[in-house]
């Protein structure tokens, strides 16, 4: 299965006494990069996490396309890529082995290429048979991207990918969302490193206490108009 | 834990052995004349008294369900007062 | 067949990780010896073992290893939320279980390996005068005990105070696994070893691995889903 | 399940009323509860009455009487563990709510009655058996299904958000190992008088019996709408509490 956007409508979502989202709407087009921004605790992740599917929402629906995430079952998995903030590698297994075993899980066709795609294109084809927990902060994040990229999927789910890179890491992981964009994926990322991602955004929604409203359109830097937005 | 609760009422009924079955016991009639004959022969097991036992056994299950019945009918209040005081403050905070 | 090539990896990836580090291994294993250890203060008497305690020693033994190594397998499947992208893998949920049921059981067998030598000789017991039905108590008895546990683990991962609650659940659920696989074991150890007993306790185990499995098959998919 | 153009181009800020804030307590769903209550309450005002007129058991004297209420006890526990497996499966594989309340609250009634079993049963085993307890197929597998359920109880206490599935798979599996612990402890040993008691019950203790284990039905089912109302409330407060966050 396949599709070209995905639509949140009302989307709410409780955890017994605390509304963790609330009336969340809105619709990703494919080859757009859209931003969440909001505080920690706004419900970013937890909109990912439903996004993903992992998360069924209370009432409100998700729709991929035409389907629904009970509709598409693994079929619309397969079509999902989603980086956590905490990554999903085995620190155990060294970087190409973990690539390797989720290729393999997700059936992939020409494991060996997109394995050695993936290592080059996190730059750390020397380091392929070193173990993850060897890693930096910036070399598990890369790895962990290219890990969720693996099975090119359509959507895109990234929750802060630019926590903890470097100046250069976070330039090389701009370009390569750009890249990703422009292949038609839907890409969906929270952020509080706003510069980092000025250029290539499509849409911004600002999260608050649950609810979440469109960054509105002005002059200045995103930083500017998201800081604008929070204070009124 | 409920089973706490039910703990503490097993001791009660322990201490106050029979009250809902006391009247059972003096109403005893005569003893059928042949005894009861235990399955296992433990030595002085004749002597054992039932009256207490039966009792107990009443007194637990009495104390039990009215025990159970009064902690529903306390956290139904409770529930119940919570609920009027977060209606007062949605409303309260309607009309700001 | 991509059911089992699923369940395959998974188990594959569990038993690659843990021989990179050996913990789950290494720590049940100790366990399990220091385990054998205190019993003996209770169950020895006058330098010989009391009537079918080597049995209960056993069993209880692997059931208190078999809990730290779940519970620890499952830590790791959370320590980076992977088994969030197991979840998310566009693999049958039920292999995954499958998967993680097998790489369990496998180092579940793995300490038993060494276990069951070490009771027969610290013990005096003879274990294996009939070894088809000693093999197939443990094998249904681990395989019944994994089975149950490893959905229960997996459930707990994201709970909190799981390493409580994991054997408070586990214990109570897995008793038929421990009655068969003591009392099948003693009727083995018998002078005169009991084989009617000895199967009756077989059958038992297996009845129960055959409903336990099923159930587990049908409640992961469902209980896995927030 | 798919919605064809149920696009929704323009994003909302989604300011939803709070459609709970206008429910009062109240109570509706009890309006059987008075009459059940009235029942019930005869029932068991009655029942000493009938224990105390049922002739003596020839072999064990008074202490036999323990046996209405005990055996009364024990049939409403089984039902109620069974009403919540599976009341479990429901919540678990229909992913009803209504389910997982009902589950809870026969898990509560199931431990609430396991106690009273586990507690007049030895107090009558001490004086027939002279012991206070035996290992038998019947008192252990009531003790492990206790257990069982104390769990479940333990879980939904402790286990934080998102415990009911845990629950629901504990109650599931708690009632589908009641025939595999009365199995195999039956295999290990017996003692415990064999189910042809009740058949072979004199007639006119029959009588007596027959209104005990009806009365603890009776019992079962007017806790059960008393817990499951509390259940229900309980769930409208968590709303009424989103609805003030709203």
């Amino acid at each position: 299965m396949d599709f070209t956007s995905v639509t949140f409508s009302d989307v709410t979502r409780n955890f017994g006494r605390r509304r963790a989202l609330s009336g969340v709407s809105f619709s990703v087009e494919a080859g757009q990069l859209a931003a969440l921004l909001g505080a920690n605790g706004s419900g970013k992740s937890t909109l990912l996490s439903i996004a993903s599917t992992l998360l069924a929402a209370t009432t409100g629906i998700v729709l991929y396309g035409t389907a629904t995430a009970a509709a598409g079952g693994p079929a619309l998995r397969n079509r999902i890529g989603l980086l956590g903030h905490d990554l999903y590698l085995y620190s155990e297994l060294t970087a190409e082995e973990n690539l390797r075993f989720f290729a393999e899980l997700y059936g992939l066709d020409g494991v060996q290429r997109r394995v050695s795609d993936a290592l080059r294109a996190s730059a750390l084809e020397d380091r392929a048979n070193d173990p993850v927990s060897s890693f930096s902060r910036g070399m598990r994040q890369r790895l962990a991207l290219e890990r969720a990229l693996l099975h090119s999927p359509r959507l895109v789910l990234l929750d802060e990918p630019f926590t903890g890179l470097d100046d250069s890491s976070a330039i090389a992981l701009r370009a390569r969302l750009a890249r990703v964009r422009a292949t038609g994926a839907i890409v969906l990322l929270t952020t509080h490193e706003l510069e980092a991602i000025d250029t290539i955004v499509d849409a911004a929604y600002v999260l608050s206490r649950g609810r979440c409203m469109p960054l509105a359109p002005g002059a200045g830097s995103l930083r500017d108009r998201y800081r604008r937005q929070v204070q009124a | 834990m409920k089973c706490f609760r039910f703990v503490r009422a097993f001791l009660v009924a322990a201490m106050m052995l029979g009250a809902p079955a006391l009247s059972l016991a003096q109403q005893q009639p005569p003893k059928a004349p042949e005894g009861f004959v235990p399955v296992d022969q433990v030595p002085g097991q004749e002597e054992l008294p039932a009256k207490p036992l039966v009792a107990a056994a009443y007194g637990v299950a009495w104390l039990a369900v009215l025990i159970y019945v009064f902690s529903i009918w306390k956290r139904l209040n409770a529930v119940e007062r919570e609920m009027a005081d977060i209606a007062r403050r949605i409303e309260a905070g309607g009309r700001r | 067949m991509t059911f089992l090539a699923t369940a395959a990896r998974v188990a594959r990836k569990d038993l690659l990780v843990e021989s990179r580090s050996r913990e789950v291994v290494y720590t049940s294993l100790l366990f399990a010896i220091s385990c054998m250890l205190v019993f003996a203060f209770g169950l020895v008497k006058e330098g010989r073992v009391v009537t079918d305690a080597t049995a209960a020693i056993l069993w209880i033994t692997i059931a208190f290893a078999g809990t730290l190594a779940l519970g620890r397998i499952f830590d790791r499947e959370r320590q980076n939320e992977t088994l969030r992208a197991l979840l998310l893998a566009p693999a049958s949920r039920a292999a995954i279980y499958v998967g993680k049921l097998v790489g369990v059981l496998t180092l579940l067998l793995l300490v038993e390996a060494i276990v069951v030598p070490l009771v027969m000789v610290m013990f005096g017991a003879t274990l294996f005068r009939h070894p088809a039905f000693m093999l197939g108590i443990l094998l249904a008895g681990s395989l019944g005990y994994a089975a149950v546990g490893t959905l229960f683990a997996a459930m707990l991962a994201r709970s909190r105070s799981r390493a409580a609650l994991l054997p408070v659940l586990l214990y109570p659920i897995t008793v038929p696994v421990i009655i068969g696989g003591v009392r099948g074991t003693a009727a083995l150890l018998q002078p005169e070893a009991d084989l009617v007993v000895a199967r009756a306790w077989l059958t038992m185990l297996v009845a129960f691995d055959a409903v336990f499995i099923t159930l587990c098959l049908w409640t992961f998919e469902p209980a896995m889903t927030e | 399940m798919s919605i064809p153009n149920a696009k929704l181009q323009t994003p909302r800020s989604g300011s939803r009323k709070p459609e709970t804030a206008s429910r009062r307590p109240e109570v509706g769903s009890l309006s059987l509860f008075p009459l059940l209550l009235l029942i019930a309450m005869g029932m068991f005002a009655y029942a000493p009455f009938m224990i105390l007129n049922a002739p003596y058991e020839a072999t064990m004297g008074l202490v036999q009487k323990i046996f209405y209420f005990h055996v009364g006890a024990a049939i409403a526990m089984f039902v109620a563990a069974f009403t919540c497996g599976i009341a479990s499966a429901i919540f678990l594989f229909g992913r009803r709510p209504g389910a997982d309340r009902v589950a809870f609250a026969a898990a509560e009634i199931t431990v609430m009655l396991g106690l009273i079993v586990l507690i007049s049963g030895p107090l009558w085993a001490r004086k027939a058996w002279g012991v206070w307890w035996q290992w038998d197929a019947r008192l252990t597998s009531t003790l492990v299904m206790w257990l069982v359920f104390q769990s479940y109880l333990l879980l939904r206490r402790f286990g934080g958000p998102g415990s009911e599935k845990l629950s629901a798979a504990v109650g599931l599996f708690g009632s589908a190992l009641v025939p595999f612990v009365y199995w195999s402890v039956n295999l290990w040993r017996t003692v415990h008088p064999t189910t042809n008691v009740v058949p072979t019950l004199a007639p006119s203790m029959r009588g007596p019996f027959l209104w005990c284990v009806l009365a603890f039905l009776f019992l079962f089912v007017l806790l059960m709408t008393l817990r499951v109302e509390l259940e229900k409330r309980r769930t409208r407060l968590d709303d009424l509490y989103l609805a003030l966050e709203d």
